[in-house]
Order: structure tokens, then sequence, then C-alpha cells
């Protein structure tokens, strides 16, 4: 026992009247730190003992704004610029819609702030070393009585003299407690240091995923939307008969928005004319269409040269010839939709608008490679 | 009565004057439209403060509340003012065809507006006028004469049959305010409905309410009466005040939010009306002076005890009820202008009134409730 | 009545009868902690985790094999997994009430019950969260509904009322959970010190956390107890408001209503408190804890149902009556559907449960005997669930497109997962009620009669 | 102020959590900002791969800008030298009948070339029966330079005099007509044909000057208003279904056929609806509305 050092000389009251009375008399007699332990709070303990009010008023004031913001910018971003989604026709921004969880937010960071903020930094808890807990009068204190600690702080104080204040100031018993040897583990601080540690941990974890993503761009840690039980477009599926994972749609199926083609004569359709205007736009995008869909056969310049005669062994018609520049747009439009000798339809995978701009541009290849005479002057003047 | 006083009362009744000849100048000059709603802006806010107060009478029988039993008398005293909304409330039915669309023949072709006219019609509507003001009368005098009579004789019995009595008014309150909710404000817009505009208004009604009672609390207590009113009452005081200018906001919110939301035609119009023009500023200022500031100053411990914080955010909430009114009525005439010198010998007819009947009332009996069992207990209420 | 007897009614009710000293609370309330159950403790857990686990199955059942084994149907698609939900949520809510907006009130009658309420906040918020996880299918995907960074690019969606459900639950069950176990603390600390057993002892020690009950430590632990109380008032509107939200933000009618925000905290608080009460009778009789929990207490809790059954009734009547004033073809529908239907037994009950049946609290009688007021509280429960029903139910199964009308009928997974609900929280409660002290002594400490050193006379409150 | 709540230790203690904090929700944050939009993005390649220009001979990429070319003017020859066969139009016919013809009528000339499946078949050279216009040289070439109307058999004008003549040798001698002669007239007039002056090759412009030209060229029409005074009967069917009105003036001036009557506007309108501005509420018009909106159409529309 005597090599251990004092830690506080504990006056156990029987009530909290008495010790509130003891409070000034060991007050002014010891000049040593007081510290009262009682098993719920006591009013004007604080003052009696000249204790600063709690600054945790203003720390939940602090983090509560922060919470909002932090609410507000999370939902600003998210909502607003990074994955800006129309709902309900509101504006992407919509500060109305980000009040509810603006507020749980507040009220999260708030409480838990008053919370933790109370047990881990103003009191310094968990901390099972306190040499209190190791008192025999701690069951007492959490149970019914009333104890004023008078504490050695790091010095050397006269226990006798003490104990002695504090049986003359009303105090049932006296017990002096020792300091034990303190392990720094299991303190507010350590619990702090691993939390930092957890969320440093957190950012390096995330970042270097980020970094390992752009260096193994196939390494795709979550897998859950590409991995999905369907069949893929030309998949072939044993649950129908014809063996085929597309379906046809239902015979006699109409389109929504237009009536059913019902021409079978080339010439028949031949007096439609192209109700596209002659522009830009429409030009640039039938030479698009014209090089994905047609120039494969055709050849890009429309004379009907390309590697396919070999690879495919059949000659696609040189759309310059005379007899086809003279069929009329209708027709054309024809052979598009019902198709010509070895020529598919390309009904189902042109719209009308996207024919009749793939036939303008067949009128400027013809243009190109039979032009006027004054279109070559016109060009070697430029 | 001091000189002090008397020069006042003067003051009132020269005011009560001037605003009389302004009314009258606006009903022929600038038209019965503006005169009435004028009319009706300032008929609620004063029968919304006085029924507040007799709210807040009620609401002590009913809890058994013991803290608030010292003040008790101050809200009783200003609940007279719904005694005298009962002539001008009577005045201001003159006023249904001059607003209220659904009592012109020709709105009622609109079939919405003719489903409604079982219950949008003259009479009827006049009938649950007369209807509210002798329930309301009826529960002053149940409410306040017997209290000022338990006075003098001191009687306990009074405290047992009040306390029967209050649950049912709360009854009567509920269903009167809300009726006020619907035929005075709501109406004003026949197509418009929301369920949740009684409840709004009843957070509007018991701020003012309590806005009223605190500034003449510490009114009192300023020129020395009431001095045993200690802060731990004002406290409480500040605290209400403080829940329900949240409660006032939330319900404010959660209309505007679901309305919003929704974007029904008949119901966000209104909101429409009472977001554009110069009714946008309207809103944000009774979003700051309704919510926020007092909001803030009110949220420190200290300040719900401070007479000056305290006085502050009462007169703050007062006059941003009076401004929660204006935004609601007054844009039902369609007309962009909304403050000049009308409005103004309004305020000053209305304000000068109040004060006068406020100041005579104050004579009425003690200025705590004496002879109340329960009032050794409330005088000695600490936090 | 005399003046002298009419004086003595008015004096304030007791919270405690009795001479009570603070020891004997721990003696009380902390001894039974740690002993053996009786054997009616025995009893009822194993019929409440026999529910339970019939309810774990259930939703195994549906977890494997999709929700496809409910009845929901379209255009009900959503039914008891939400009313469930907003039933639990709303159940919790009386104890958020008592033990915070109560604390502020400072009303007298809070501390001997706030404990117990607050445990059964979030037994409640367990049981409440179950249904929205199991409602979308695959569980396990779950945290999908949280902003977090994902490479998939997307994020929730902030305008939905659903992901505010996610944030005001989750953040609800938080602040609750922290704010339980900061209220623990002190009576942990205490048990810590009664525990003979070496390692009850070593768990109450670490559940502590070390507190020794320093002043130092008490007034920061006041302070901040009090601010908690203050954020979780504004939490339990908020919470069930958004869950109305859910609800009100739709165009469905019957659903899109401006009140339907107080109505449904006040239905929250409503049903709450039955639960409430029908749990305090039965811990108070098998505990002996008449002179803690006293008959004071439950009048008043009475009362409050009472209160709350009014302004049920009040936002009845006003939805009626703005239904109508509407003017509107489907809302006039959906509420005739409501009382004329196919569920019309759904709207008469919840109407005869909710609002005239605790109409008998009016009589003395029925606010202070057992038979009583867990009659009305079962009907409470009963016409709160019910309520659910018909708002969700009624109001899906004849939406604007006649040729979508479809019956709803739930199937026995529903019915069972339900009850396993109800297990599950029973279960817990009852496994609370041996763990854990069932009255915040603590808390009881601190109002017993002259506990307060500066308070002059017997009457502190 | 302050010091009635902290002292400086502890004070510099929540502070630094306070910093802690934020600085925790800032890296959060700029995690958030930066790296997860980053993340979307990593499989995707930083920048569009640069493609390395090849210029060919001609200086030109893009195949559809050619340079602009005035058309060769191929000086007359003597028409024997393409009528009397030689080794070198031998050679000629042979390449060009591997590349032109051989894929419907088959490498011997038997009609069975791969692409065969056409309707009516390809002609089988050696098949003396049922020629269109017959095997001998003038009639050979004469299907060779127009091509068969209403059949497979595509017009090859596009190749020159010259090659038409080889690819004529090769036929026959696939068929095993020998050289044999037509009739002295029309072995006269071929002659005459094949010694004609002024046989050019096309002109040529770029494509995208083609697409400048042709754009430059259209002219927009009218759309196709009706005035909303007018009550007449075939201003009300056009109102009932016309749904674009420039459009709709577009298509009746692209093409004139329709002026022939109300059958040929039908068909000239009606299998495109609804992309040429009409609706599809012509399907249901009766043949007196045809007639009115023909009548109304031909008054408003006016002949290009």
């Amino acid at each position: 026992m005597n090599n251990r050092e004092v830690f506080s000389v504990l006056g156990i009251f029987d009530s909290a009247q008495s010790l509130m009375r003891a409070i000034p008399e060991v007050k002014s007699g010891a000049a040593a730190k007081l510290e009262a332990y009682t098993p719920y709070p006591v009013h004007g303990l604080d003052e009696a003992l000249g204790l600063r009010k709690s600054p945790i008023a203003g720390m939940v004031l602090v983090m509560a704004v922060i919470g909002s913001i932090a609410a507000l910018g999370l939902e600003f971003w998210t909502s607003g610029v990074d994955y800006p989604q129309v709902t309900a026709g509101k504006p992407y921004f919509s500060w109305e819609a980000f009040v509810p969880i603006m507020f749980e937010l507040t009220v999260l960071f708030a409480a838990f702030t008053a919370g933790l903020g109370m047990l881990l930094l103003l009191n310094r808890l968990p901390f099972f070393r306190h040499p209190m807990l190791a008192a025999r009068s701690m069951p007492l204190i959490t149970r019914d009585k009333f104890a004023l600690a008078v504490e050695a702080g790091g010095k050397t104080i006269d226990v006798e003299e003490i104990s002695a204040l504090l049986r003359d100031s009303g105090a049932a018993s006296v017990e002096v407690v020792e300091s034990p040897p303190v392990h720094g583990l299991a303190s507010p601080r350590f619990f702090f240091r691993v939390l930092i540690a957890i969320a440093i941990a957190c950012c390096v974890a995330g970042y270097a995923t980020y970094w390992a993503m752009k260096l193994f761009p196939k390494a795709i840690p979550m897998v859950h939307m590409l991995d999905q039980p369907r069949l893929g477009p030309q998949q072939g599926n044993t649950f129908f008969t014809d063996g085929s994972g597309m379906r046809m749609p239902v015979e006699g199926t109409v389109s929504r928005i237009s009536i059913p083609y019902t021409v079978d004569e080339q010439e028949d359709p031949s007096a439609m004319g192209n109700p596209l205007p002659r522009t830009a736009p429409v030009l640039g995008r039938g030479r698009q269409l014209f090089n994905d869909y047609c120039s494969v056969c055709h050849g890009i310049l429309g004379n009907g040269e390309t590697t396919l005669t070999a690879a495919y062994e059949a000659k696609p018609t040189n759309l310059l010839s005379k007899n086809i520049a003279a069929l009329t747009d209708g027709s054309m439009y024809h052979v598009i939709m019902k198709g010509k000798n070895s020529m598919p339809s390309y009904s189902a995978d042109l719209s009308q608008d996207e024919r009749w701009a793939v036939l303008h541009y067949v009128r400027v290849l013809q243009r190109a490679l039979d032009a006027k005479d004054e279109d070559v002057s016109s060009a070697q003047k430029e | 009565m001091t000189g002090r006083e008397r020069r006042a009362g003067m003051i009132l009744v020269l005011g009560c004057i001037v605003g009389l000849a302004g009314i009258a100048l606006t009903f022929f000059v600038s038209g019965m439209q503006r005169f009435w709603i004028n009319w009706i802006i300032w008929f609620l806010f004063l029968l919304t403060a006085g029924l507040g107060c007799l709210f807040i009478v009620a609401l002590e029988h009913v809890v058994g509340a013991r803290w608030s039993t010292p003040l008790r008398r101050i809200p009783e005293r200003l609940s007279g003012l719904t005694i005298l909304m009962v002539p001008v409330a009577l005045v201001a039915l003159f006023s249904l065809p001059v607003l209220y669309p659904w009592a012109r023949p020709e709105v009622l072709r609109d079939p919405m507006v003719a489903g409604k006219a079982v219950w949008l019609n003259i009479p009827f509507f006049s009938l649950r006028v007369v209807a509210c003001l002798v329930l309301w009368a009826l529960s002053y005098w149940i409410f306040v004469s017997r209290s000022i009579r338990q006075d003098r004789h001191g009687d306990p019995g009074y405290t047992v049959r009040v306390r029967r009595f209050a649950p049912l008014f709360m009854a009567i309150f509920g269903i009167t305010l809300t009726v006020v909710a619907f035929d005075w404000i709501s109406s004003l817009d026949p197509l418009w409905y929301s369920d949740i505009f009684g409840v709004y208004l009843f957070a509007g009604t018991f701020l003012a309410g309590l806005a009223v009672t605190t500034l003449a609390v510490l009114y009192l207590r300023k020129r020395g009466r009431l001095q045993e009113i200690k802060p731990d009452h004002l406290y409480n005081l500040g605290g209400f005040l403080f829940a329900f200018i949240v409660f006032w906001s939330y319900i404010g919110f959660a209309q505007y939010l679901l309305m919003w939301y929704a974007n029904i035609p008949e119901e966000v119009l209104w909101y429409k009306e009472r977001l554009s023009g110069g009714w946008g500023v309207v809103l944000l200022a009774m979003a700051l002076l309704h919510f926020l500031v007092p909001f803030f100053i009110l949220m420190a411990r200290n300040a719900k005890s401070d007479p000056r914080f305290l006085s502050g955010a009462a007169a703050l909430v007062l006059f941003s009820h009076l401004l929660d009114l204006y935004w609601m009525i007054y844009p039902a005439l369609k007309e962009k202008s909304f403050f000049g010198w009308q409005e103004l010998s309004f305020a000053v007819l209305f304000v000068s009134a109040a004060l006068l009947w406020i100041r005579r009332s104050m004579k009425r009996g003690e200025d705590m409730p004496v002879g109340d069992p329960m009032l050794r207990e409330g005088l000695g209420f600490r936090l | 009545m005399k003046p002298e007897a009419v004086l003595e009614k008015l004096k304030p009710a007791p919270v405690i009868t009795g001479h009570v000293r603070l020891g004997d609370l721990d003696d009380q309330l902390l001894t039974p902690v740690g002993e053996k159950p009786p054997l009616a403790w025995f009893i009822a857990f194993a019929m409440t985790s026999t529910a339970t686990l019939i309810g774990m199955a259930l939703i195994g059942y549906t977890i494997a094999t999709g929700i496809g084994v409910w009845g929901n149907n379209i255009p009900v698609a959503w039914a008891f997994d939400i009313i469930n939900f907003v039933f639990w949520v709303g159940i919790g809510h009386a104890g958020t009430l008592i033990s915070a907006i109560l604390l502020l009130f400072r009303a007298r009658w809070r501390n001997g019950v706030s404990r117990f309420a607050e445990a059964m906040t979030i037994f409640a918020v367990i049981c409440a969260t179950l249904f929205p996880l199991i409602h979308v299918g695959r569980p396990w995907l779950a945290f999908w509904l949280g902003p977090y960074p994902n490479q998939r690019g997307i994020w929730p969606n902030f305008r939905s009322p659903l992901l505010w459900d996610v944030f005001a639950v989750n953040t609800y069950f938080l602040v609750s959970l922290l704010f339980w176990y900061i209220g623990l603390i002190p009576d942990i600390a205490s048990m810590r010190d009664r525990a003979a057993n070496k390692i009850r002892k070593f768990v109450y020690s670490a559940l502590s956390l070390g507190w020794r009950g320093a002043s130092r430590h008490w007034r920061h632990y006041e302070k901040a107890y009090l601010i908690i109380a203050g954020l979780a008032t504004g939490l339990v509107l908020s919470v069930h408001s958004v869950v109305s939200f859910d609800f009100a933000v739709s165009l469905v009618p019957g659903w899109h209503m401006t009140i339907f925000p107080p109505y449904f905290v006040a239905g929250a608080i409503f049903a709450g408190f039955a639960m409430v009460v029908m749990a305090m009778v039965v811990v108070r009789r098998t505990m002996r804890l008449e002179h803690l929990i006293t008959d004071y207490h439950l009048e008043v809790m009475n009362k409050v149902i009472l209160a709350c059954s009014c302004l049920m009734g009040y936002a009845y009547l006003l939805e009626g009556f703005t239904a109508w004033y509407s003017m509107n073809d489907y809302i006039h529908h959906t509420f005739l559907q409501y009382i004329f239907g196919t569920y019309w037994w759904a709207g008469w009950l919840t109407i005869t449960c909710n609002i005239l049946i605790p109409q008998l609290l009016w009589f003395k009688w029925f606010r202070t005997k057992y038979f009583g007021m867990i009659f009305v509280s079962l009907s409470v429960t009963v016409g709160m669930w019910f309520e659910r029903f018909v708002i969700i139910v009624s109001s899906l199964h004849e939406d604007f497109l006649p040729s979508s009308w479809h019956i709803y009928m739930p199937t026995y997974v529903d019915y069972g997962i339900l009850l396993g609900s109800f297990g599950l929280f029973f279960t817990l409660v009852l496994l609370f009620a041996r763990v854990l002290p069932v009255i915040a002594t603590t808390e009881m400490k601190m109002v017993l009669p002259g506990s307060q050193p500066h308070r002059e006379g017997g009457s502190h409150e | 102020m302050i010091e009635k709540y902290v002292d400086s230790k502890e004070l510099k203690q929540l502070l630094s959590t306070l910093v802690a904090i934020v600085g925790c929700l800032i890296i959060a944050a700029l995690f958030g900002i930066i790296v997860v939009p980053g993340l979307r993005n990593a499989n995707k390649p930083a920048k569009p791969t640069a493609v390395a220009p090849v210029v060919g001979e001609s200086g030109w990429l893009d195949p559809t800008e050619f340079p602009a070319q005035k058309g060769r003017v191929i000086p007359p020859v003597d028409p024997m030298t393409l009528i009397k066969p030689s080794d070198e139009l031998a050679d000629i016919g042979e390449k060009l009948y591997e590349t032109n013809c051989r894929t419907c009528h088959g490498s011997l000339g038997r009609g069975d070339g791969p692409a065969s499946n056409v309707d009516p078949q390809p002609r089988d050279f050696t098949a003396a029966e049922g020629w269109t216009n017959g095997p001998d040289m003038p009639n050979v070439y004469k299907t060779l330079s127009e091509g068969i109307p209403g059949t497979s058999m595509a017009s090859y004008d596009y190749l020159t005099k010259r090659e038409r003549m080889a690819l004529v040798h090769y036929v026959q001698f696939l068929g095993g007509y020998g050289d044999s002669a037509g009739s002295a007239e029309a072995m006269q007039a071929l002659a005459g044909e094949l010694a004609a002056p002024g046989e050019t090759t096309n002109n040529k412009i770029p494509v995208s000057m083609a697409m400048e030209k042709l754009e430059g060229e259209f002219v927009f029409p009218l759309p196709l208003m009706i005035p909303i005074d007018d009550r007449s009967p075939g201003a009300d069917i056009l109102r009932r279904t016309v749904t674009d009105a420039s459009r709709a003036a577009q298509v009746l001036h692209a093409s004139e056929i329709w002026r022939a009557g109300p059958d040929a506007l039908a068909r000239s309108i009606l299998p495109d609806i609804p992309s040429n501005g009409f609706s599809t509420k012509l399907a249901t018009l009766k043949p007196s509305e045809w007639q009115t909106l023909y009548d109304a159409l031909l008054r408003r529309i006016r002949p290009n």
C-alpha cells in the first residue's frame, strides 16, 4: 500500500443535503481539487463545486449546422449534378424535396454529437482503469450514497488531515483510494484514433480501388447488373419450338403510328414524293445511314464495287447506272421496303424518315458521279 | 389614473378617430374590395389572438398545469378580444358578395363551385358565423367571468367545474376554428382545399395567443405588476413559443411540400398566386420572421427567460402572424399593390381599438387568480 | 362537495406511492435482473419465440421464392408489408413521445414509464424495418438504397419519399438507441456494482463504459440527455410525417391529403400508447411495481389515448369533409369505397375501434381498471392496424383505371409474417425485462421526495 | 465568455476533433465528387484514339472526296476493230464478265451463277430459245446498253462502247454463237453507233460538293396552309388530314404524278403516312372525299 500513490480521499455521505452542506467546509479547508460522486445528478452541485458549464449545446449547434450542410451538399451533388434525373417534372435541384433528409441528417449529427461527444470527448469514457472504480465505496455510490472526493492530482496530500476534515463536515465514513497502474489501451483517445484510422483506411481503400480500376479495367468488383439471367439478342433458346430466343410480333401486328405498307409492285408507289426537305442535316443523316446500311453492298460511292463481289459472289446494283437514276424516289423507296433480287427488305432497319433521307443521299451520289458541266467548272474555279 | 395613462388613452382614442376616417375614405376612394379585404384580415387577426388566449386558458385546465396558474389571468383578460370581435364579425358578413366568388351567382355556373353550394351559401355561412360567435362568447363567460368571480370568494369548486368543461371546449374550439379557416380564408378561392388548413390556422392562432400573452406579461412586469412571476415562468412561455414556432413551420411546410409535389391544378394555383408578384417576398419574409429569426433567438436557454429576447421574439411572431393572414387573404384580390395608406389606416384603427379594449379589460379582477387553490403551487414553480 | 374535499381532489396525484428510499429502488428493480424467471415468463417466451420462428420461416420462404407468395397484386402492390411497417413505426412513437417530449414538458409521471417505452420504440422499429427490407425482394441488395460511391455511377433518388423513409427510419432507430443507451448507462453501472457473477460483471462493466457518477460527468450527461430529448421530439414528428409522405406526395385519391403528416403522427402516438398501456399493465402486475407505476400513470396514459382518439376523430371528420368538398369524382369514389366498398367492414372497424370505443375512457372506471384499459388498448391496436389497411388497400384496389381493379386477399404467408413480427416484438420485450431494468432507476432516484437538496418543502415537481 | 464552458486544453481538443470530423467529411465529399465519376469512366479510354492519317496517291483519304474532274472524251474508233474479235477484246471481255456478269449468268454462261435466284431466271446463253432481244451481236449490245426493263438485267451503260463490245464477244463465245452478226441494217446501225463521236466519261465532283449543290438548288415549297376562314369542303378535309403542312407541301412538290387524278393522288400519298405529313385518317376517306381532296390540292399546289 505504501508504494502506491494516494489518488483521493473519499468522504461518504448519507444524503444529498449533507453532501451539499459539507462542500463549502471542505472547500475552504483543503486546497486540493474536489469531486463529488453521486448516484444521480444532484442539482446545484456544479455551482457548489465551482464547475464550468457544459459546452455541449455549442458543440451540438456546430455539428447540426455541419450536418444540414452535408445533407444539402450530398443531395445537391447527387441529384443535381452527378446523376440528374427528372422526377415528377421537378427541377434537379428542388430544395423542397431535400428538406426531409436535411432535417434527418441534422438531427443525426446533432444527437450523436450530444451523445458521443458527451461520452467520448467531454467525459473521457470508456475508461475502465479509473481508481474510483476499484474503490470499496463504489457499489454504495451507484446505489444510494454520496461521496465527496479530495483528489491528490499528482501531489502528495495529508491523508489524515483530510480524513478528519471530511469527518468533521459530516461524512459517515472515509475511504482512501489508491492509484492503480494506468493502462492506456481502452481509453477514449484510443477509440478516437481507431475511428480516425478506420476513416483513413476507408479512404485509402477507396482510392486504391479507383486506381486498381484504372489499371485493371476488367476487374469489376460488383457485377450484379451485368450478370442477369436473360437472353442476348441472337441467342437460341429451347423454350420455344423454333429454337429462337427472339419472338416475332403476333400475326397482323401493325405499327401504332403508321398504316401498313401493302404495296407489292414497284411501279405502284412510284408516285410518292420525298417528304424531307433537302437540307444539310437531312443529307448528313442520309449519308450516315447510307454508309452504315447500304455501302456494304452498293459501295461507298454507290457504284456497286465492293469486296462483296468476291466474298459473297453477288453483283450489287450500280446505283449510278442510267436506268436506276431514272427511277422515281417512290420506286426506290419500294425497293428499300420490299427488297429486290438478292437485296432483303430494310423496312425493319430504317424508319420512314430514314429511308427518305437515304434516298436523298443516293441522289447526291448520282449527282457527284454524273455531274453537270457547270458543276465541274464551278468546282475548278474554287 | 396617472397623467401618463390618460395621455396614452387620448392617443388611442385619437387613433380610433383617425383610423375610422381613413377606412371610410378607403371605402369610398379605393373601392369596396380593398376595404373588405382589410376588414377581414384585421378581424381574423384580432379574433385569432383572442381565441388563442382562450385556448391557453382552456389548455391549462385540461392538462391541469400548475406552473401557469399565476399567469392565467392575463390570457383570460386578453381573450376578451373575442367579444370585441362579435360586432366586427357581423359587419364582416357584408363582405361576402364582394370578396367571396361563391356568393356571386355567375360563378355558380362552374360545376365544381356549384357542387359546394350546399356548404358555401350566404344563409348557412351566416348561421355558422353566428353559432361560432355564440359558442365563443359562452366559453368566454364560463372560463373568464367565473374565474374573476372566484377572486372574491375563492371557491375551489369553480376549478373542478371548469376542468370538466375544458375538454368540451377543446372540441368546440377545434371545430369552430376549422370552420373559420375553411369559411373565411379558404373559401376566398372556392376551388382550393387543404385538409390541414384548420391545423395551420390553429398553429397561428395559438402562437398569436402566446405572443400577446407574453407581451402583456412582460409589459405588466415592466410596469411593476406581476412581480411574483419568476424567470422560470417566462422560460416556460418561451419554451412554448419556441415549440409552436417549429410546429407552425412544420404544418406550413407540410402543406406546401405536398401541394408542390403533387402539382394538382386546383391545389397548386393557390400557391402560384401567393408566390408570384410581390407575394413570394412576403412568404420569404414570413419564413424568416415567423420561423428562423425567433427560432434562433429562442434557441439559447437564457434567451427564453430574458425579457428583452422574449419580447422581441413574441413581437416578431405576432407581426408575422398578421403577415401570414395578409399573405393568405390579400392575394385573393388578384391585385398587385398590397400596402398603402388604406392598410395603414386599418392598422391604426384596429390596433388602437384593441389596445383600448385591452386597457379596459386589464382592470378586471386581480392580476392573478387569487382565489385559485393552485396559485401557491404555481408561484413556487421552479425548473 | 365540501371545499376541503375539493382541495384534496385538486392535489397532485403522487407518482410514487408509499415510502421509497433510494436503495429500495435498486433492490426492487435491479434484483429481478439475473434471477431465474418465473414459469409464466418461460411460457410466454415459448409462445412468442414460436411465433417469431414461424415468421422467420415464412420470411425465408418469401426470400427464397419471391414476394409472389404474398397476396399483393396490381393495383394493390403495397399491402401487408407496408401496413405492418407503418403500424410498427407508429408503435415506436409512444416511446419517444414519453421519453423526449414529456421530459421537455417536465411531466411528472414520465420517469416511471420512460425506459420501458423507449425499449418498445427500439423493438418496434426493428420490427418495422423488417418489412421494407423483405419487400424489396432481394434484401441482400438493400444497401443500394444508401448513397454510397459505386462504379455503376448511379445515386439514389433524393426526391423520392421512399428514400426519405430510409433516412428517417434509420436516424430514428440510431437516435432512439443512443438515447436509450445513454439513459441506461448509470443503471448499468449500478448493476455492475451489484453483480456477483463474474461474466455478468464483465459484461455490465463493459456496457457501463466505466461510469462512475462523478459530478463532472453528470453536468455534461444531463445537458446531453436533455438535448437529445429535444432533438428526438423533432425527430418523432418528422419520422411519421415522412412515412405519411410515402403516400401523400402521390396523386392517389385517399392518399394525397395535406393533413396526413400530423394525422399520422397523432395516430402513431395513439397506437403506441395503447401498446405501452397493455405492456405496462402486465409488467406492473407481474413485477409488483404498483408503487412506481401507479394508477395515476395508467390514468394519464389513458387520457392521452382519449385525447389522441379525439384528434383522430377530428382528422377522420376533416378527411371526409374535404373529400366531399374537393368535388373530385375519384376522391368521392375512394371515400365511398372506405365505408361502403369491398372492405367496408375494415372501414367501420377502424371507426369503431379508434373513435367510438376509446370514448369509454371518459369514464373513470375504464381509465383505472385493468379490464377496461386493456379492452380499449386492444381495440385501439386493432383499429390502428386496420386504419392502415383501409388507407392502403381500400385506396389502391380500385384505382383510376376500372379495368385494373382487383380485390386483394392476403395469403397465409402474409398472416404468418405479421404474427412473426408480433412474436419478435414480444420476444424482445420479454428478454429486455430479464436483462435490463424496466424502470429508469437513476431517473426515479432523481425525483424521489427529498432527493434534491435545494428544494424547499416536500413538493418538488 | 468561452471560459465559462471549457478551459483552453479542452477547447483545443474539441477543436481538433472538429477539424478531424470536418476533414473526414471533406475527404468523403472529394471522394464522391472526384473518384466516383472517375470510376464510372474507368473503362473508357481517356481520349479517343487518334487514327494515323494515311494519304493515298491521289492525296485524299475519304473515297468520296475525290477531286472534281471533267469527263474525258473518248476518241471515236473504227467500228470494225470492235466488231471483229481480237485477243485484246477477248481478254477485256473475260475480265469484265467475271466482275459484272458471272454472279448471275455463271462462269460458263449457263444462267446458274450463285446469285441466279432472281425472277425471271438469268439467261442461259447456251439455250437457243426464249431470248428477249436475240443472241446476235446488235441485240446483245442493245441488251447490255439498255438492260431489260422489268427483269433483273440492268443497263451497263456505264461501260464504254469498247468494253460493251468486248462483253458481247465473250457472251457470244460462251453461248457458242461464234460471232453471229444480225441483219445487215442492224449491223449497219451498230457500226454507226460505235463510230459516232462524243462518247465521254462522266463528270465528277466530290460528294460533299454535290451535297452542297443539291442543298443549294433546293427550294422550300410554301407550306400547305389552310386559311382559318376557308369553309369549303376541301379545306375541311385538308384540316382533318394534314398534320404537317410543310411536309405535305414538300411531298406534293417532289413528285408531280399525283396530278393525274384522285387515284394517283392516293397512290402517291397513302403508302407513306404519316411521315409525309398526312394523317392516318386518309385511309378512311370515301372516294368522293378523295375527289374533293384532289381538287383542293390541285387548286393549292402550283406545278413546279
